[in-house]
C-alpha cells in the first residue's frame, strides 16, 4: 500500500519540480521518476506473472465510492510492457530532445505530460472503479495529446492533435455509457457490478454492453473503422512518443478490450467472430494503406492498425475457444494476441526511433527524397532492418512467434470446427497470408529506399549517425526481439497466468501449454538458432572461398546505358506502381501529373496524394454536412433587437398555444386513420 | 363603467397602430395615462386612502403627465423625424393588433375563474402583446421607448385585477415603471442621440456573431 | 535426413534434364544433364564484380537466400520417415523461411539503384504475395482432411482412394507445380531466357550478381525446384517401403522436371499485368480443394 | 444583519461613487469584502433563520453566498488591476466601482431572498448596475451593448412581474396573498393550475434573461462582450445563479404540483435549445470574450437539463453550477491578463500565448479542460451526473443529441483555445509586450483548483447542504 502511494506521490512532486530545473535536469529528473516507478510496478507485476493477485483498495470519495485496485496477470502483463517500451523511449527522447532544447517551458510541460503519461497507463491497468477509470483514462488522452502537440508552432501538428483528442473523447463518450447503464442497474462503479449484472441478465444484454465498451476501446485501439485519428498523430508526434503511441497507448485500448471480457458475461462465440471480421478488415486496410504512404511515420502508423488487426485476430480466436468450452483453442489465441502485444510493441516502438533518426539526419521522412543512408549509418540502417524482417513475421524474429502460435490456433480450430467456422477460418487464413505478403512488400520498399541505393535528393548538411547512446536503447529492444524469436517457449511459460485467467472461465484447473499443443515453439526455437549457425557457416564459406579472387567494383549494370544518375532509381511510388494499379479502385489515390508534351518538352511532374477512403467517408464528409447543416443557424443572433425580443414572444406563445392544437392534430390523424 | 374605460383603452391601441407621427403616440400615450388613473380610481376602492392616493398620484404624473412631456422633450432634442416609419404598412398593424385582441378573447374563453374579471385579462394580454409587436415592426429607437411604455400600461391594468388584495403588487408595478422610465429612457435614450446622429436601430446591429 | 539427401541428389539433375527436354523439344542436342552444375561449380571459382551503389546488404543476401532454401529443405518429410525437422504447422515454418530468403534477395536487388532490378524486385514481391495464400489453404485443406498439422504427419495419413481425392489430388499437384514456377519465376509467369531485361522477374534481379554470389543464387533456384518436387512426391506416396519409394521419388523428380521443360518450350509467357489474375486464380483453385476436402468429410449436409 | 450589510454596502457604493482618493477608494473596496464576509460567516453560522422578514439563509442562498463571496475578492483585485493598468476618467473609475458593489450587493441579497417580488426587485438593481459597468469604455460598441442588454432586461423583468401577477391570481385561489416561497410550496396543492402555468411560463422566460437560456440569451452574451472582463466574469458566473435561483426557487414550487412534468419539458425544450445555439456559434465565433459567454449558455443548458431530468440531476445540477461558475469567472480574469499581452479579442490577432504568459496558458489550458468537461475537472463529475440522470429518465435521444453537440463544442472550443495558446499570431511584434507575473494567475489556479476539489472529493458539509437544498423536491 506504502508503494502504491509512494507511486502516486511521485509523479506529482515531479510535476511540481520540472519547471524549475535546468533543461538537462528536466530530462534527468522524468527519466529517474520514471524508473522508480516503472520499479515499482515492475515489483508487483513480476510477481503476478508468477500467479500472485494483489488487492487494495482506496477509500475514494461519495462521488467514485471505493476504489479497488487490483493487480493480476493481466495487468502485470501489460504493466510490463509499458515500462519496457517507456524506459528505452524516456532514454531515446533524453537525447532526441537535445534538438530543442531552447524551448524552456515547452520542453517542461513536455516532459510534466510524459511522466502524467505513464502513471495513467499504469493506473488505468490496475483501477477496478468506473469513475477512476474514466478520469485515468482520460487524463492519459490529454496528457498524450499534450505530448503529441510539442512542435505545436505547426498547425497541421495541432491539428493532427486536436483530431485525436476529439477521438478520443468520443471513445471516452462511449465508455462512459457503459458505465452509466451498469451503474443505473447495479448502483455500483465497481468492476465487479458489471459481472454480477451480466450474469444475471440474458445474452443480449451483454453483447451491447461489450460493443459500448468494445467501440470505446477500438477507437484507442485503432480498429478499422475507427482508425482514422492514428495516421496523424504518429507522424505529429515526436519520435519518442510516436514510438510510444504505437507501442503502448493503442495497445492499452487491447488491454480495455481484454479486461471487458473477462469482467462481461455474454456469448462469446458471436462476439469472437464480430472481433474476428473487424480485426481480419483491420489488417487487410492498414497494411494496404501502408504500402502507399511517402511519409516514412504514417506508413509506421497504418502497419500499427495492421497489427492492432493480427492481435485482434488472436482475440477474435481466444474468445470463440471460450464460446464453445474449447480451453485449447482459447489459450492459443489469448496467447497469440499477448504475445503479438509484447512483439509490436519492441519493433514499432523500434522502426519508430529510427525513423526519428533518420528524421534528425536529413530533417525529412518523405522516403522519396531518401536513399542510401546505410552508407552514412550503418549501425541504425541494420536496427531498421532487423525491426522490419520481424515486423513481417520472419524468422528468426519475434513477429514469426506471435504469428505462428495465431496461425496455430486458426489450424487447430480447423480441425474441429462447423462448416460456418471453417469458411470463417480460411478467410482468417487468407487474410493472414495476404497480410504477411503486403507486410513484405511493404517493408522491402520502406528499407530499400530509405537505405539502399543512393540519395535521390542531395541534401546540404552533412548526414551523420546518432551518437552511441541515443541508439543504446535500440539495441536493448532488437535483443529482445532476437531472444524471443530464439526462446520462444520461454516467453510463452510467462504467459500462463495471464492466459490461464481466461482459459479459467472455461476450467479452472486448466494450465495451458502443458499438452504439448505449442511444443513446437521449442523446435522452432532451436531451428531459429540453427539458421543463424547456417548462414554464419555458408557465409564463412564464401569468405574463405572469395578471399583469392579480388572483387572489382564497377558502376550499376545499367543494359548499356553507361551514365546512370540517382533518378533512374525505382522509387517507392514506382516500386508499389504495380500493386496500386491492382487496388486503384480501393486506394483512393489523388494524382496531380504534367506530362511531357510537344517536341521541345518543358518540365513535368507527378504528384500523387494518398488518402484514406474511410476517412473520407466515415469523418470528413459527414462532420462537413453537420457543420453546413449548423451554419443554417447563424441568423439566430443577428444583432437586432427586435428579434432577440420575437424569441421571447415566440416561445411563449408556442408553449402556450402549440398544446391547444395538439388535441386537435391528434383529432385529425385519428380521423385520418379511420379513413 | 370600468369596462367602458377599458374599451376605449383597447380602442387607443387600435388607433396607435395606425397613427404615423411621433407626437400622436405621444398624445396617445398621455390618454392611456388618464384612462389608466380612472380605471385605477374605480377599481382599487377597497384598499386604504393613503395607498390609493400614492398609486393615483403615480398614475397621473408619471402616465399622463411627465413621461409624455419627456418623450416630446426628447423628440425635439434628437430632432428625430416626425414620421414613424414601421417596416410594416399601417393597415398590417391594424389586422395584426384586431388579430392580437381576438386571439386575447379567445384565449380568456377558456378560463374558468370567477376572481377575475376577465375584461382586465383580455385589455392586460391584448396590450402586452400589442406592445411587443409595436417594439418588433418600428424603426426607430424612441418608438420602441415607447412600445414598452404601452406594455407598461398593460402591466398596469393587470395589476389592477389584483390589485385589492394585494396593493403591493401595483406598487411593484409602479417601480417598474419609474425604473423603465428612469433609466431607459434619461439616461441611455439621450447618450444615444448623443452618440448616433441619426436614432436609427438598424444603426444598433454591430453587435452580432456572424 | 533421408529427405534431405535425396533432394540434394535430384537438384543435381533436375535444371539439367529441364533444359536437355527443352533443346530436344527445340529440335537441338543440348548440353550435357550436368551442364547447370559445372556452370555452378565454374562461377564459385570466379572473382565477383560489386556496383559502387551496393552495400554489404548486396553481399550478404545471396548467402541468406541460399540459407533459408537449405533451411526449408530441412522441413520436407520423406513418405514416412520426418524431415530434420517435424512440428506442428510445419509448412508453417517452410513459407516463412522461404520469405525471408525473398526479401533479402529483393533489398540485394533494389540496393544496386539500378532501373530494372528494382522492377524486377516489385513484381517478384508482388507475385509471391499472390502466390502464398494457395500454398496455405493447400496445405490448410489437407490438414482438414488428415486432422493433422505437420508435413510427415498430413502426407503420412494422406489416403487416396476415392475419384474424388483422385480430383483433389490432380488439382494440387497442378497448384504445386505453378507454386514452384512462380517460386522459381519460370514460365509461363516468367521466361529466363528472354535477353530483354525488362521482361524478367527473377533473372533481372540478379543482373549485378556475380561469381560466388550468382553461383549460390543458381544452387538455391535448383534446390527450390527440388523440394517442391519432393513434396509432390510425397503427395501421392504414402507410406510405402523404401525399395519402391526411392526409386519413385526419381521418377515423379524426373516427371515433373520434364513437365517443366515442356511447359517452357510450348507455353508462351503471359504478359506481365495478366500474371497477377492468374495467381490469383491459383488461389481460388485451392480454395476448390478445400471445399473438395469438405465435401469428403461429408461437413456439407 | 441583512439589514446592517444593505446598508452599510450602499453606502459603500456611494462613497465610493464620490470618492476620488485611490488609496480611499482601495480602503473601501476592503472593507466591502470584508462585510461581505462577515455576512457569509453569519449566514453559515445560523444558517436556515430567517432575517428581516423577507430573507432566509436556506442552503442554496448560503452555497451561492460563499461562491459570490470567493469570486468577488480576486474580481476586486483584478478590477483594480484592469483600471490601473488602462486609466480611465477618475469619474468613470469611480462609477466603476460602486456599481460593482452595488452589482454584488443585490446579487447576493437576491440569493437570500425568500420573497418572490423581493428577488424581483434585486434583479432589477443588477440589471441597473450592470448597465452602468457595461458602458464603462463610453464607446458605440459599449452603448450599444448597454442598450440591448437594459432593453431586453427591462422586457425580462416586465415579464417576470406579469408570471407574478398571474401566480398571486393562482394564489387567491389557496385564500392567501403572501408570496413566500414557503407559503407557496406549503399551498402548493391549491394553487390554480391554469394561472400557475402561464405564471411559470412568464417567469421562466422573464429569468432566462439572466441565466443566458434560449430564448431570452442575446442580451447577456453583448453584455459580457463588451463590460470589462473582471465585471464579465461576474456576469457570467454569480449573476447567472441569481437567474437560476429564481428559476429553481419557483421550480421548486411547480414541481409539487400536477404540473411538474409540464414545466420539466418547458425548461428541458429551452435547454436542449441552448445547447444548439451555443454549438452553432461556437463553430464560428472569433471572439474570446463571446465564446466565453457561449460557452456559458451551453452550460447553462446542461444544467437545466439536469433539473428537467431530475433524480440525481438536481443535485448535479446545483453542483454544476457552483463549479461552472468557478471555472468560467477564472477563465474570464485570465482575460485580462491576455488582453494586456495583444490589446485585441479576436482570435486571429492572438496566439502563441504559452510564449508571453506561461502560467497563464497553463490557466487557458485547464480551464478549457474544466469547461468542456473532461475528466480531471470537477466540472466532468456534475456532467456525468447529469448524464446519467438523463438516462435514468429514459432520454436516450436526448442524451444522443447533447453529446453529439457537446463534442462538436469541445472540437470548437478546443480549435480556438490551442490556437490562441499556440499558434504564432500573424504580423505581430511581440516587442511591446509587457511582463505578466505569473502570481497574477495564482488566483485562478485557485479557483480551479476547488472547483476540481469540490467535483471529485467533495467535503460532508458541502453535500449536505446541496442535498438539503433540494431537499423540497420530489423524486
Amino acid at each position: 500500500m506504502s508503494l502504491l502511494i509512494a507511486f502516486l506521490v511521485l509523479p506529482i512532486i515531479t510535476i511540481i519540480v520540472i519547471p524549475f530545473l535546468k533543461v538537462r535536469g528536466k530530462a534527468i529528473v522524468t527519466i529517474s521518476a520514471i524508473l522508480i516507478n516503472a520499479l515499482i510496478s515492475g515489483h508487483f507485476a513480476i510477481q503476478t506473472l508468477s500467479g500472485q493477485i494483489f488487492d487494495f483498495s482506496f477509500a475514494g470519495s461519495v462521488v467514485t465510492g471505493p476504489i479497488r485496485i487490483q493487480i493480476d496477470a493481466l495487468a502485470g502483463w501489460f504493466i510490463l510492457i509499458l515500462n519496457l517500451v517507456f524506459l528505452t523511449g524516456s532514454f531515446y527522447g533524453l537525447f532526441y530532445m537535445k534538438a530543442y532544447k531552447e524551448q524552456r517551458n515547452n520542453l517542461s510541460l513536455h516532459w510534466i505530460s510524459f511522466i502524467l503519461l505513464h502513471t495513467s497507463l499504469i493506473s488505468i491497468c490496475v483501477i477496478q472503479n468506473g469513475i477512476a477509470f474514466l478520469i485515468a483514462w482520460e487524463i492519459m488522452a490529454l496528457s498524450a495529446f499534450l505530448a503529441v502537440i510539442f512542435e505545436h508552432e505547426k498547425m497541421a501538428t495541432l491539428k493532427a492533435g486536436i483530431n485525436y483528442l476529439i477521438q478520443s473523447h468520443v471513445s471516452i463518450l462511449f465508455l462512459m455509457v457503459g458505465f452509466i447503464w451498469v451503474a443505473i442497474k447495479t448502483g455500483s462503479y465497481d468492476f465487479q457490478s458489471i459481472t454480477s449484472y451480466t450474469q444475471t441478465q440474458g445474452s443480449a444484454t451483454g453483447i451491447f454492453l461489450f460493443f459500448c465498451f468494445f467501440i470505446g476501446f477500438a477507437i484507442k485501439a485503432g480498429f478499422v473503422p475507427f482508425h482514422t485519428w492514428l495516421p496523424h498523430a504518429h507522424p505529429a508526434a515526436p519520435t519518442h512518443i510516436s514510438g510510444i503511441m504505437s507501442g503502448v497507448i493503442i495497445k492499452i485500448g487491447i488491454f480495455g478490450i481484454l479486461r471487458m471480457l473477462l469482467l462481461i458475461k455474454a456469448d462469446y462465440t458471436s462476439i469472437g467472430f464480430f472481433i474476428l471480421f473487424m480485426s481480419v478488415l483491420s489488417g487487410l486496410y492498414g497494411v494496404m494503406l501502408a504500402i502507399i504512404q511517402h511519409n516514412l511515420k504514417r506508413l509506421l502508423a497504418y502497419h500499427s492498425i495492421e497489427n492492432i488487426g493480427i492481435i485482434g485476430m488472436g482475440i477474435g480466436i481466444g474468445c470463440i475457444g471460450l464460446g464453445n468450452g474449447n480451453q485449447l483453442l482459447a489459450a492459443i489465441g489469448f496467447a497469440g494476441a499477448l504475445l503479438h502485444t509484447l512483439n509490436h510493441a519492441l519493433f514499432k516502438s523500434l522502426l519508430f526511433y529510427v525513423s526519428g533518426i533518420v528524421y534528425q539526419a536529413t530533417h525529412t521522412l518523405n522516403i522519396e527524397h531518401l536513399g542510401g543512408l546505410i552508407k552514412k549509418m550503418p549501425q541504425t540502417a541494420m536496427l531498421f532492418l532487423i525491426a522490419a524482417i520481424a515486423i513481417c513475421g520472419i524468422p528468426p524474429f519475434n513477429g514469426f512467434v506471435s504469428e505462428f502460435i495465431i496461425y496455430n490456433g486458426l489450424y487447430q480450430w480447423m480441425l474441429n470446427a462447423g462448416l460456418v467456422s471453417l469458411v470463417a477460418i480460411i478467410f482468417s487464413i487468407l487474410g493472414l497470408v495476404l497480410i504477411g505478403g503486403l507486410a513484405l512488400f511493404c517493408f522491402t520498399k520502406a528499407f530499400s529506399v530509405v537505405f539502399l541505393g543512393q540519395p535521390r535528393v542531395q541534401f546540404n548538411h552533412e548526414i551523420k549517425d546518432a551518437p552511441f547512446l541515443q541508439r543504446l536503447p535500440l539495441y536493448i529492444i532488437s535483443f529482445f526481439i532476437l531472444a524471443i524469436g530464439l526462446f520462444p517457449k520461454n516467453v510463452l511459460n510467462m504467459l500462463i497466468q495471464p492466459v490461464s485467467l481466461f482459459t479459467g472461465k472455461i476450467e479452472p484447473t486448466f494450465v495451458p501449454f502443458q499438452d504439448g499443443s505449442l511444443d513446437a515453439l521449442q523446435t522452432i526455437g532451436w531451428a531459429s538458432s540453427g539458421f543463424i549457425v547456417l548462414i554464419a557457416i555458408i557465409f564463412l564459406l564464401r569468405r574463405v572461398v572469395t578471399q583469392k579472387h579480388k572483387a572489382t567494383i564497377s558502376s550499376t549494370w545499367g543494359c548499356g546505358y553507361v551514365a546512370p544518375t540517382p533518378k533512374i532509381q525505382y522509387t517507392a511510388s514506382s516500386y508499389a506502381r504495380s500493386y496500386s494499379k491492382l487496388f486503384s479502385n480501393i486506394l483512393l489515390i489523388e494524382k496531380e501529373e504534367k506530362t511531357v508534351s510537344g517536341i521541345f518538352p518543358t518540365e513535368a511532374h507527378f504528384k500523387t496524394h494518398p488518402y484514406d477512403w474511410l476517412e473520407k467517408m466515415l469523418i470528413d464528409k459527414p462532420i462537413k454536412l453537420y457543420k453546413s447543416i449548423l451554419s443554417r443557424f447563424l441568423f439566430l443572433n443577428n444583432g437586432k433587437l427586435q428579434f432577440s425580443i420575437l424569441y421571447g414572444i415566440i416561445f411563449i406563445v408556442s408553449v402556450i398555444c402549440i398544446p391547444l392544437f395538439y388535441d386537435e392534430i391528434i383529432l385529425f390523424i385519428d380521423f385520418l386513420k379511420q379513413l | 363603467m370600468i369596462h367602458v374605460i377599458l374599451i376605449v383603452f383597447i380602442i387607443t391601441l387600435f388607433y396607435l397602430s395606425i397613427a404615423n407621427r411621433m407626437l400622436t403616440y405621444v398624445k396617445v400615450l398621455a390618454l392611456q395615462g388618464v384612462l389608466l388613473f380612472f380605471v385605477a380610481f374605480l377599481q382599487l376602492s377597497e384598499i386604504n386612502t393613503l395607498n390609493l392616493i400614492f398609486i393615483l398620484l403615480e398614475t397621473i404624473v408619471f402616465k399622463a403627465i411627465a413621461v409624455p412631456l419627456f418623450l416630446g422633450y426628447l423628440l425635439k432634442r434628437n430632432n428625430i423625424t416626425r414620421e414613424a416609419e414601421p417596416f410594416l404598412p399601417n393597415f398590417v398593424s391594424l389586422i395584426i393588433t384586431t388579430a392580437i385582441v381576438v386571439a386575447t378573447i379567445l384565449l380568456s374563453n377558456s378560463i374558468l375563474d370567477s376572481h377575475l374579471d376577465k375584461m382586465f385579462f383580455v385589455v392586460a394580454l391584448s396590450t402586452l402583446f400589442t406592445g411587443l409587436y409595436f417594439i418588433a415592426s418600428r424603426r426607430k429607437i424612441i418608438t420602441h421607448v415607447m412600445g414598452y411604455m404601452v406594455i407598461e400600461n398593460g402591466v398596469f391594468v393587470l395589476s389592477m385585477a389584483v390589485g385589492n388584495e394585494m396593493p403591493m403588487m401595483v406598487n411593484l408595478g409602479v417601480m417598474l415603471d419609474i425604473f423603465a422610465s428612469v433609466l431607459i429612457l434619461g439616461i441611455f435614450l439621450n447618450k444615444i442621440g448623443d452618440v448616433f446622429k441619426d436614432v436609427d436601430v438598424d444603426q444598433l446591429t454591430n453587435l452580432k456573431d456572424y | 535426413m533421408l529427405s534431405l539427401v535425396l533432394t540434394v541428389i535430384a537438384a543435381l539433375f533436375f535444371t539439367g534434364i529441364v533444359i536437355r527436354t527443352k533443346s530436344l523439344a527445340s529440335g537441338r542436342k543440348g548440353p550435357g544433364i550436368m551442364q547447370p552444375i559445372k556452370d555452378v561449380i565454374r562461377l564459385f571459382k570466379k572473382g565477383a564484380v560489386y556496383s559502387e551503389t551496393s552495400s554489404f546488404i548486396f553481399q550478404i543476401a545471396p548467402t541468406i537466400y541460399l540459407a533459408s532454401i537449405v533451411m526449408a529443405m530441412l522441413v520436407v518429410p520423406f513418405g514416412q520417415t520426418k524431415g530434420l525437422l517435424s512440428f506442428s504447422c510445419d509448412f508453417i515454418f517452410f513459407a516463412y523461411v522461404l520469405a525471408l530468403g525473398k526479401f533479402f534477395s529483393i533489398i540485394s536487388a533494389m540496393d544496386t539503384g539500378s532501373s530494372f532490378e528494382g522492377m524486377g524486385a516489385s513484381r517478384e514481391a508482388l507475385y509471391s504475395m499472390f502466390a502464398e495464400p494457395a500454398f496455405f489453404i493447400l496445405m490448410g485443406s489437407f490438414a482438414l482432411l488428415t486432422g493433422y498439422t505437420s508435413f510427415q504427419e498430413i502426407f503420412a495419413a494422406l489416403h487416396i482412394g476415392s475419384y474424388i481425392s483422385y480430383a483433389l489430388a490432380g488439382l494440387a499437384t497442378f497448384v504445386l507445380i505453378m507454386v514452384a514456377m512462380i517460386e522459381n519465376s519460370r514460365m509461363p509467369i516468367d521466361d529466363p531466357k528472354t535477353h530483354l531485361e525488362l521482361t524478367m522477374v527473377h533473372e533481372v534481379m540478379i543482373l549485378d550478381n556475380s561469381g560466388f554470389d550468382l553461383g549460390l543464387i543458381l544452387t538455391g533456384g535448383y534446390l527450390k525446384f527440388a523440394i517442391y518436387g519432393t513434396l509432390i512426391f510425397n503427395l501421392f506416396i504414402g507410406i510405402i517401403d523404401y525399395q519402391y519409394a526411392i526409386p519413385l521419388f526419381f521418377i515423379v523428380q524426373f516427371l515433373m522436371a520434364v513437365i517443366v521443360g515442356l511447359i517452357e518450350s510450348f507455353s508462351a509467357r503471359f504478359r506481365m499485368n495478366h500474371n497477377a489474375q492468374f495467381i490469383v486464380a491459383l488461389t481460388s483453385v485451392s480454395l476448390l480443394i478445400f471445399f473438395g476436402a469438405l465435401l469428403m468429410l461429408g461437413k456439407f449436409n | 444583519m441583512i439589514g446592517i450589510y444593505l446598508i452599510g454596502s450602499f453606502s459603500i457604493a456611494i462613497s465610493l461613487f464620490f470618492s476620488k482618493n485611490k488609496n480611499l477608494t482601495v480602503g473601501l473596496l476592503g472593507l466591502f469584502l470584508v462585510l461581505q464576509w462577515i455576512l457569509t460567516i453569519y449566514g453559515i453560522n445560523n444558517i436556515r433563520s430567517n432575517d428581516f422578514g423577507y430573507f432566509t439563509y436556506d442552503s442554496l442562498a448560503i452555497l451561492l453566498l460563499i461562491v459570490i463571496s470567493i469570486i468577488a475578492v480576486p474580481a476586486m483585485f483584478h478590477s483594480h488591476i484592469y483600471l490601473n493598468d488602462q486609466p480611465a476618467p477618475p469619474a468613470t473609475r469611480s462609477i466603476y466601482y460602486g456599481a460593482i458593489v452595488m452589482l454584488i450587493t443585490a446579487i447576493s441579497a437576491g440569493y437570500l431572498a425568500n420573497h418572490i417580488a423581493v428577488i424581483w426587485i434585486f434583479t432589477e438593481i443588477t440589471t441597473l448596475s450592470a448597465s452602468a459597468l457595461i458602458y464603462h469604455h463610453r464607446n458605440k460598441l459599449a452603448l450599444e451593448g448597454t442598450w440591448k442588454y437594459v432593453f431586453i432586461c427591462a422586457i425580462s423583468i416586465t415579464f417576470v412581474f406579469i408570471g407574478i401577477l398571474f401566480l398571486s391570481l393562482s394564489l387567491e385561489h389557496a385564500g392567501s396573498d403572501d408570496l413566500t416561497f414557503a407559503n407557496l410550496v406549503a399551498n402548493s396543492d391549491k394553487l390554480n393550475p391554469f394561472w400557475l402555468k402561464l405564471a411559470f411560463l412568464f417567469i421562466f422566460t422573464g429569468f432566462t434573461a439572466k441565466l443566458g437560456l434560449v430564448p431570452m440569451f442575446t442580451a447577456g452574451v453583448d453584455a459580457k462582450d463588451k463590460a470589462p472582463a473582471p465585471v464579465g466574469a461576474l456576469l457570467s458566473s454569480v449573476l447567472m445563479n441569481l437567474g437560476f435561483v429564481g428559476v429553481f426557487r419557483f421550480y421548486v414550487v411547480i414541481a409539487n404540483t400536477p404540473l411538474h412534468h409540464w414545466a420539466n419539458l418547458v425548461i428541458g425544450i429551452a435547454a436542449v435549445l441552448s445547447i444548439f445555439v451555443s454549438t452553432v456559434y461556437m463553430i464560428k465565433l472569433k471572439n474570446i470574450k463571446r465564446m466565453f459567454a457561449y460557452s456559458s449558455i451551453e452550460h447553462m443548458g446542461i444544467v437545466m437539463l439536469g433539473i428537467a431530468a431530475g433524480g440525481i440531476g438536481y443535485y448535479a445540477a446545483i453542483l454544476h453550477i457552483i463549479l461552472h461558475a468557478f471555472v468560467k469567472s477564472s477563465m474570464f480574469f485570465q482575460f485580462t491578463q491576455l488582453y494586456r499581452v495583444y490589446q485585441d479579442k479576436s482570435i486571429y490577432h492572438v496566439g502563441n500565448y504559452f510564449k508571453y504568459n506561461t502560467a497563464g496558458a497553463m490557466v487557458l489550458l485547464l480551464g478549457f479542460i474544466s469547461a468542456t468537461a473532461m475528466p480531471p475537472s470537477g466540472l466532468f463529475v456534475s456532467e456525468f451526473l447529469i448524464f446519467r440522470s438523463l438516462f435514468e429518465a429514459h432520454q436516450i435521444f436526448v442524451l444522443i443529441v447533447v453529446l453529439l453537440l457537446l463534442t462538436m463544442i469541445i472540437w470548437a472550443f478546443g480549435k480556438n483555445i490551442f490556437k490562441i495558446l499556440f499558434i504564432p499570431p500573424v504580423d505581430f511584434d511581440d516587442s511591446r509586450v509587457p511582463k505578466i507575473s505569473p502570481w497574477e494567475s495564482l488566483s485562478q489556479f485557485a479557483l480551479l483548483a476547488l472547483a476540481v476539489y469540490l467535483g471529485l472529493n467533495p467535503p460532508a458539509e458541502f453535500v449536505n447542504l446541496i442535498k438539503e437544498s433540494i431537499m423540497l423536491l420530489p423524486n
